[in-house]
């Protein structure tokens, strides 16, 4: 088996890879970045006009009132997920082939929570009332509503997103150190300096680091857990058939960590390819991510199958309707497109020779992502469609190009954020990457495999 | 209620309350700005204008014939919402949708504010004077019989009012159109009953079998009717009373019945003689004459020649044979078809035969004053005028109320022949079609601000004189009231008997006051009296009428053999006069447009009705546009499968599809009089609404059908929301 | 609010169904509509329209769902695949039940929507922010969005029709939901009255713009708490319980008599209006 | 690290500091002497003349003499004209002062006087100046100065009127959550101000 890292390489070599990518990445990012640049702000044009004319652009309608904002906004905070298991799970677990790909990881995190936020207020009909939703001492002395699991969802949200942020930052310190210590002088230097908030690699200081990063990293996961466990709630703790059910938490959190491990195989392509991180972003590495994302993909069928179950063998009709609503109604391309590409794309991450093959790879990461996106649709729409009261019933209902074109700015806002990300901080954990080159040179002294 | 009527004329001239600021929306981030808004109070005030609250005043609607009376809510000036009032015989306090809307064509952005008079192809504005002064002049050169004056339905002064002048014109024809009115019922009842609208007795009645009347819906008296209705239902003896109606197109009567009999179209007479038939077999004595007649309307062949299940009909004799007094009301089918005065006169019969007569069906109060009683409204108007105007006969031509341009079938060549009269004068609301077409236009007050009164369509048990009075100032400052026009033009011929009236209100203030003694008023001060007929908004007079003269013999009836099938246009055209919109004179009303038809809850539009098996045999789905050709032309307008169809008829509403009439009206839908055939009933000359044979044929294109109906197109889904119990399965008489 | 008023009074910050021992105090909303005498007509729609300020939206609107009629009438076939609905058509006037324990109170984040003492479930329109979670957990769908700044927009209140509108109705803006309010201006006067008169209000004093309109009178409106209404002997008369999800109807198989009922009560939202079955004769 | 620790936790400590004061405080906040704008009206109307004391040369005239809609309904109204003339044309003391020369030019032009609001609420607030006139000049018969005066502040010492008071939703709030007496008698029972969303927004 191939190695996961090279053991002879040098870790200068590590600092000069790591901060090229700082300066000289491939023109394809230039590439990138512009055409995320203008997804993003045809997005932006969009939001403008939904502002102005009232959100019936988006071919919303009574009783239809959510749509793929909400989608897409479950969609986003799922992604967020994939951070969170890389950094802080796999790190509480000594997984060591994740160093160098955690950090990258990390930033998705934090910029597809910004993104889900986005569709908060996207969504909102009074966008510029949004502040009455959040608990803070006023004139009128009112509070939010704390029975509303809306409400738990923003405040999970704004905590989930806070300490990503901390943790991400936190982790970087010791490469921000490194980056202003390598950087000529310029706006970078200062920024680097300022950041790296006089880290000097002392042995206190490496003491302190090491617990306040394990501090965080527990306290993120019973974290990311609880969020989307939370956004789960906004439709299990609703009496609409369809979203009334029990097992929806720990779906939600599969489904969750599903959609960020393909992510994760997506963006570890463009990356390795983009700022030729070849050597770190191995084919290794890149076989243990699809294998632990086929994993995920046969608990998130497991779950699947017993919401169904659960939803079949119950007493209540409406929900069974909705169930058979979505298998066969309008809705049911996108239903099936679902199963398909949610429990039966994965299968071909049991090949081995799938495993290394970039391309296959590639595209099935992007089919994971779509049945994915399907499912948090047919969450959201099929039970409006086919509620409790027949007359209400709408068919018809199809998303407007407001908010389709809404949906794909998101993706051109996350890879902006992304892209400047990595070329403003380093993408690559170098001081990880060194720790992991050492161990690896260590056990083989000894005679070992590498590896724990 | 303020009694004080005396003020109501100073109310007028005061100054409203902040004048239009109305706030139009609450919920931006206004804040308290201190001296931005301006307060507008009063010069002078009254004691009862209190701002922010809202006062009543009583007036009568002028939406359709029936005269219900309202009351006007009124807060700082304005007119908000109009309410039934209470004490008029006719609504009892209940509005109906259209009368709901009342507002709305006060408020309309679309009314027309000044004269206009016509310039090639456009209308200048000009004054009052002129525009009298110009009707002077162009009547000058006409004789009394070359002036004609269409009108839609009429009553009350304005109507008195409107009979001198024709007589100062010397012997001007009055031609008074509706394309709804049910005439050919009045000739029938006339000749059935000695009188043209007896009072029916539906709370009386313990089983009522209508052949086409919608009560509840469009027909006569509607919100009278359905309060009847309610009686009725709730059975005043704890027997709840049954409804069958025979139709051959669902109407919300018939969608409120206990059992709906979908009947060939035009079969209904023979019905109606089946039923006879079938009482005679179940022991009900039967006259020798009517035996004969009915002897050949065996449940057999009136099945088969209606479409009924025979057993329907056995089973309709033996519920009208147990339950008695039942009623038996004929309806729009016998405005529909060249028999139509044989149907009515089969209906008769079956009243006559059950002894109904003078049991449900009563003489209805008397109208002491008959210059006042509604004018006979009837499509043969139409065809006279038509005729006259064709033969050149017409040289000036007055409408007011009507509009023939939109209403009269493409057959009649209306818009061509009226171009044949020299000057043509239309009092309107809207520019509508036939607005368009003169060369004078005189805008009108609105209801609401016009001063009138109005003897209702049908009387009921108490005759009752409706009070239309002002609510508000009027909204456009050169607008004038029919009556006013009418005064003005009359004091041009006749200038010293009418100089002692001001303006239309003193002339009907004198005309009231002065027949106060007949108008229950003997005794009281003339302003006393006055002030407390404003207050009222109503005055009830005329005494109970006697016992009913008429009498429909067996020789009345002679209905034809069916119709032969016509390959070329197979089907039956039903002209469907919905609740909301009627024969088109509301359509510029945008809540009746919004307001869901309540059988096929389609909105801003026509449709088609067709029946499920007729659709799938010629492929036709919800939604396909389908033309309807008849002899006449033809109209293409969206397919609604419609299971309250005969198979054989298709349905298309009346009132939509205006070319002009304002925004709201404009281009939605479809007209389908104007694809009428000119058939005449043969008895009374009226147009049969149902004579016109179609083909369908789909024209390609395919719409989502905008309707308020959901997906599962009216199902419950097993789902208990609307519940239906059988008779059997309840006790109603312990019902609160 | 301060804190301390927070947590002191948060019990009563969110009500659901009153409680047994004190279930409402002097008023209890609620409606009973009569099916048998419904007719179908809309007047009662038409007069909601009138009274509570709503937009007409206009047929690309209508087609797109978004209609804003408080009060819709639904009309309902038998489902038997007779070739004609020889037995007519069903109709049913929907508009918001009012619950006791509203799905709709429970899910707002910013409380706009809340449960009064008398028993109506308000809607706030200046604190709503829009997030329409009341509607999607309504299961009448009885709750209506502005899509659209109506007041803005061209021919729903042109300058003439603008002074039709109802001062004592707030014109709401976009992006705040809306829904039936039993009328609330018209009870708020009439109890000012009947307070400033020191008593409560009186069975009929008070009428909802539909049930005012009604040809047929099939809608009675007034207060449960007054044994003296029509309305509190009808549901007495018909032994519908406000606060049960199982009726005296439901249990007494096939022998009842009664024709009472809430719809989806097995939902335990509980209702305020109940309906009177259609009733159609058995003998034609 | 320790000077970043410790500067954290000074940090967190103030906030959760400032914050509970500022929630528990902050009806108060809003409750001093907030003055609006001077408004310019079409005439110097002068309060302090008509309901002014008698020491300071006000004729103390009732409120309601004047806003006499306010007992009987939610707006309290402005006068109309006739009511103003109605006493000044027999007080020929004052009759060709400008202020009153100008009124009698709108009377005789029979148009009314475009007076500002002063006390302008927001369209989706409904305040009752009924009820509350009800409940504390007729029910529990407080004078009726003070109790126009918990609103409109001291208007008989002003000329034109003034807002001073906020009118804002928390002070509307603060005094409903005050127990009030529901009549004069003085161990009545109490009652607090309604609660209800929908008493003040429909």
């Amino acid at each position: 088996m191939a190695k996961d890292i090279r053991e002879d390489i040098s870790w200068a070599q590590i600092n000069n890879d790591v901060l090229k990518s700082l300066e000289t990445p491939r023109p394809l990012y230039w590439v990138i970045v512009t055409v995320a640049l203008i997804m993003f702000l045809g997005g932006v044009g969009l939001e403008v006009y939904m502002y102005n004319m009232g959100m019936g652009v988006a071919n919303l309608n009574n009783p239809h009132v959510w749509g793929l904002f909400i989608a897409t906004f479950i969609f986003w905070i799922g992604m967020s997920h994939s951070g969170t298991l890389l950094s802080a799970i796999l790190h509480l677990m000594h997984a060591d082939w994740r160093k160098p790909i955690y950090r990258f990881a990390e930033a998705m995190t934090t910029f597809s929570l910004m993104t889900a936020g986005l569709f908060v207020m996207v969504h909102l009909g009074r966008l510029w009332q949004f502040y009455y939703s959040l608990p803070y001492p006023n004139e009128r002395g009112l509070w939010p509503n704390f029975q509303s699991p809306l409400l738990w969802d923003a405040m999970a949200i704004f905590t989930y997103l806070s300490s990503s942020i901390i943790f991400l930052y936190i982790g970087m310190i010791p490469d921000l150190a490194i980056c202003r210590d390598h950087m000529k002088e310029g706006w970078r230097k200062k920024l680097y300096t300022a950041l790296s908030l006089g880290w000097e690699g002392t042995d206190r200081q490496w003491r302190n680091f090491r617990i306040t990063y394990l501090t965080v990293a527990c306290f993120l996961i019973p974290l990311a857990v609880s969020v989307h466990s939370i956004v789960a709630s906004d439709f299990a703790m609703s009496q609409q058939p369809g979203w009334h059910v029990t097992s929806f938490p720990p779906y939600f959190v599969a489904g969750a960590l599903y959609s960020g491990c393909a992510a994760i195989i997506t963006l570890f392509i463009i990356l390795r390819y983009v700022f030729k991180f070849e050597e770190y972003m191995t084919l290794p590495i890149l076989k243990k991510t699809a294998r632990l994302t086929f994993a995920i993909a046969m608990v998130w069928t497991y779950l699947n199958a017993i919401e169904f179950a659960s939803v079949w063998y119950s007493h209540d009709q409406a929900s069974k309707d909705v169930l058979i609503q979505k298998a066969t109604g309008p809705y049911a391309f996108a239903w099936w497109g679902m199963i398909f590409c949610g429990s039966v794309v994965p299968l071909m991450l049991a090949v081995k020779r799938f495993q290394t093959n970039i391309p296959v790879l590639f595209a099935v990461s992007l089919l994971l992502n779509l049945g994915m996106w399907l499912e948090r649709w047919m969450i959201v729409s099929p039970t409006f469609s086919h509620g409790y009261y027949p007359w209400a019933w709408d068919h018809d209902q199809w998303p407007s190009f407001v908010q389709w074109g809404m949906v794909f700015a998101s993706f051109g806002w996350f890879t902006l954020l992304f892209m400047v990300f990595c070329k403003v901080f380093p993408s690559v954990s170098m001081y990880e990457v060194k720790e992991m080159v050492y161990h690896r040179t260590l056990a083989l002294k000894k005679g070992g495999k590498g590896g724990h | 209620m303020i009694e004080n009527g005396m003020n109501r004329r100073d109310f007028l001239k005061v100054l409203g309350w902040g004048g239009a600021a109305v706030a139009l929306t609450g919920c931006g981030n206004t804040s308290v700005e201190d001296g931005k808004e301006l307060i507008t109070s009063y010069v002078e005030a009254t004691d009862y204008m209190i701002p922010s609250i809202g006062v009543y005043f009583n007036s009568t609607c002028a939406q359709c014939d029936a005269g219900c009376g309202i009351m006007g809510r009124v807060r700082e000036g304005r007119v908000l919402k109009l309410e039934g009032n209470a004490d008029s015989v006719i609504n009892h306090g209940k509005m109906c949708a259209l009368g709901q809307a009342g507002v709305q064509a006060h408020y309309n952005p679309d009314r027309v504010r000044d004269p206009l008079l016509r310039s090639g192809s456009k209308g200048e504005a000009i004054t009052w004077e002129k525009a009298l002064g110009l009707i002077n002049e162009k009547l000058g050169g006409a004789k009394g019989d070359e002036i004609a004056f269409l009108t839609g339905g009429m009553s009350g002064h304005t109507k008195a009012l409107l009979g001198n002048y024709l007589e100062a014109l010397g012997g001007a024809k009055h031609y008074a159109y509706d394309v709804t009115a049910p005439a050919v019922v009045r000739a029938a009842n006339k000749k059935a009953y000695g009188v043209e609208m007896p009072h029916l007795r539906l709370d009386k009645a313990k089983a009522i079998v209508s052949f086409g009347a919608d009560f509840l819906g469009a027909w006569v008296s509607p919100v009278h009717f359905s309060q009847q209705y309610a009686r009725f239902r709730k059975g005043e003896n704890g027997q709840r009373g049954v409804l069958v109606q025979v139709e051959s197109k669902m109407t919300l009567t018939g969608a409120n019945a206990d059992r709906w009999l979908a009947v060939r179209p035009g079969t209904e007479g023979v019905l109606a003689l089946g039923v006879i038939n079938a009482l005679g077999a179940a022991g009900l004595y039967l006259s020798e004459d009517v035996k004969s007649l009915v002897k050949d309307y065996a449940p057999e062949r009136v099945s088969k020649e209606t479409g009924a299940p025979a057993e329907q009909i056995g089973k309709l004799a033996a519920l009208l044979k147990e339950r008695s007094p039942s009623l038996a009301i004929a309806g729009s089918a016998v405005e529909g078809y060249a028999h139509g005065s044989q149907i009515a006169a089969a209906v008769a019969l079956l009243n006559q035969v059950l002894g109904n007569v003078g049991k449900t069906i009563e003489a209805p109060a008397n109208v002491p004053f008959q210059q006042l009683a509604p004018a006979a409204t009837g499509r043969a108007a139409l065809v006279a005028l038509n005729d006259a105007l064709a033969a050149g006969k017409v040289k000036v031509l007055f409408t007011y109320g009507a509009n023939p341009v939109y209403s009269a079938s493409s057959a009649m060549k209306f818009k061509d022949n009226m171009k044949k009269a020299a000057f043509k004068v239309a009092f309107a609301h809207y520019l509508d079609e036939t607005a368009l077409e003169a060369d004078l236009v005189l805008p009108l007050d609105s209801a609401l601000e016009d001063w009138g009164t109005f003897v209702p369509a049908y009387a009921g048990d108490v005759a009752q004189l409706g009070v239309q009075q002002p609510l508000m100032e009027k909204l456009h400052a050169n607008t004038r009231g029919a009556g006013d026009i009418l005064l003005a033009l009359l004091k041009q011929k006749e200038a010293d008997k009418y100089k002692g009236f001001e303006d239309y209100y003193a002339y009907l203030r004198t005309a009231v006051v002065q027949n106060k003694a007949a108008l229950g008023g003997a005794g009281a001060d003339d302003d006393t009296f006055w002030g407390e007929t404003l207050s009222k908004g109503l005055v009830k007079f005329g005494a109970a009428g006697g016992s009913l003269s008429g009498k429909v013999s067996a020789a009345d009836v002679a209905l034809p053999a069916a119709a032969a099938a016509d390959a070329q246009f197979p089907l039956t055209l039903i002209p469907y006069v919905t609740p909301n919109q009627r024969d088109g004179r509301h359509a510029n009303q945008p809540w009746l447009q919004e307001a869901p038809d309540p059988l096929t809850t389609v909105v801003w539009d026509s449709w088609v009705e067709i029946h499920p098996k007729k659709a799938a045999e010629l492929g036709i789905v919800e939604g396909d546009i389908v033309e309807v050709t008849s002899k006449h032309g033809s109209i293409k307008a969206q397919a609604y499968v419609f299971p309250g169809i005969h198979p054989e008829a298709v349905s298309v509403p009346m009132g939509y599809g205006h070319e002009a009439m304002g925004r709201y009206a404009k281009d939605v839908g479809a007209n389908v009089l104007s694809i009428l055939d000119p058939v005449a009933d043969k008895v009374t000359g009226e147009t049969a609404l149902n004579e016109t044979r179609v083909k369908i044929a789909k024209a390609g294109k395919r719409v989502i059908v905008v309707k308020e109906e959901g997906a599962a197109g009216g199902k419950q889904m097993g789902k208990k929301i609307a519940v239906r119990v059988s008779t059997d399965k309840v006790d109603l008489s312990e019902e609160v | 609010m301060s804190v301390t008023n927070l947590l002191e009074n948060w019990s009563q910050f969110r009500k659901s169904h009153p409680e047994g021992d004190v279930p409402h105090a002097e008023y209890k909303w609620a409606m009973s509509i009569d099916l048998d005498a419904c007719t179908g007509c809309n007047a009662c729609s038409v007069a909601c329209y009138a009274e509570n300020n709503l937009p007409v939206v206009g047929k690309e609107k209508f087609l797109h769902g978004q209609q804003m009629h408080w009060m819709r009438v639904e009309r309902y076939w038998d489902e038997d695949g007779r070739d004609f609905p020889d037995q007519g058509a069903q109709f049913l006037p929907m508009m918001c039940q009012q619950c006791e324990a509203a799905p709709c109170e429970t899910v707002c984040p910013v409380g706009a929507t809340n449960h009064t003492a008398d028993g109506l479930n308000s809607q706030v329109y200046n604190r709503c922010v829009g997030s329409r979670y009341c509607s999607a957990n309504c299961p009448f769908k009885v709750r209506y969005f502005n899509w659209y700044d109506y007041p803005t927009t061209d021919d729903v209140w042109p300058a003439e029709m603008s002074q039709q509108l109802n001062p004592d109705v707030t014109v709401r803006g976009k992006g705040v939901m809306e829904k039936c309010t039993f009328c609330v201006q018209r009870l708020s006067a009439a109890k000012n009255t009947a307070r400033n008169e020191g008593r409560s209000v009186k069975d009929g004093e008070v009428q909802t713009a539909c049930q005012q309109a009604c040809p047929t009178g099939a809608i009675s409106f007034g207060n449960l708490m007054d044994t003296e209404s029509r309305v509190y002997k009808q549901w007495k008369n018909q032994r519908v319980e406000l606060d049960k999800e199982e009726q005296a109807k439901d249990k007494e198989e096939g022998g009842s008599k009664l024709r009472g009922y809430r719809i989806l009560e097995d939902l335990r939202a509980y209702p305020s209006v109940m309906y009177l079955e259609r009733v159609r004769e058995s003998a034609v | 690290m320790h000077r970043f620790l410790r500067l954290s936790v000074l940090l967190i400590g103030l906030f959760v500091a400032t914050g509970s004061h500022a929630a528990e405080t902050a009806p108060a906040l809003t409750t001093a002497d907030d003055l609006g704008p001077q408004v310019e009206q079409p005439i110097e109307f002068p309060h302090d003349r008509h309901a002014g004391d008698a020491s300071k040369g006000g004729m103390q005239i009732n409120c309601m003499y004047c806003h006499t809609y306010a007992r009987r309904s939610a707006s309290s109204g402005i006068p109309p004209l006739q009511k103003c003339i109605g006493c000044h044309q027999n007080i020929e003391s004052v009759k060709d002062k400008p202020r009153i020369k100008k009124l009698f030019e709108y009377w005789e032009a029979k148009k009314p006087v475009p007076w500002k609001k002063v006390h302008d609420l927001p369209d989706y607030v409904r305040f009752s100046h009924e009820r509350h006139v009800q409940r504390f000049v007729f029910q529990q018969g407080r004078p009726v100065q003070e109790a126009c005066g918990y609103c409109h502040g001291d208007v008989k010492n002003m000329t034109v009127a003034r807002r001073s008071k906020p009118l804002s939703m928390g002070w509307c709030a603060d005094c409903h959550q005050k127990d009030h007496p529901v009549d004069g008698a003085a161990a009545a029972k109490t009652a607090k101000g309604p609660n209800d969303c929908w008493q003040c927004h429909k």
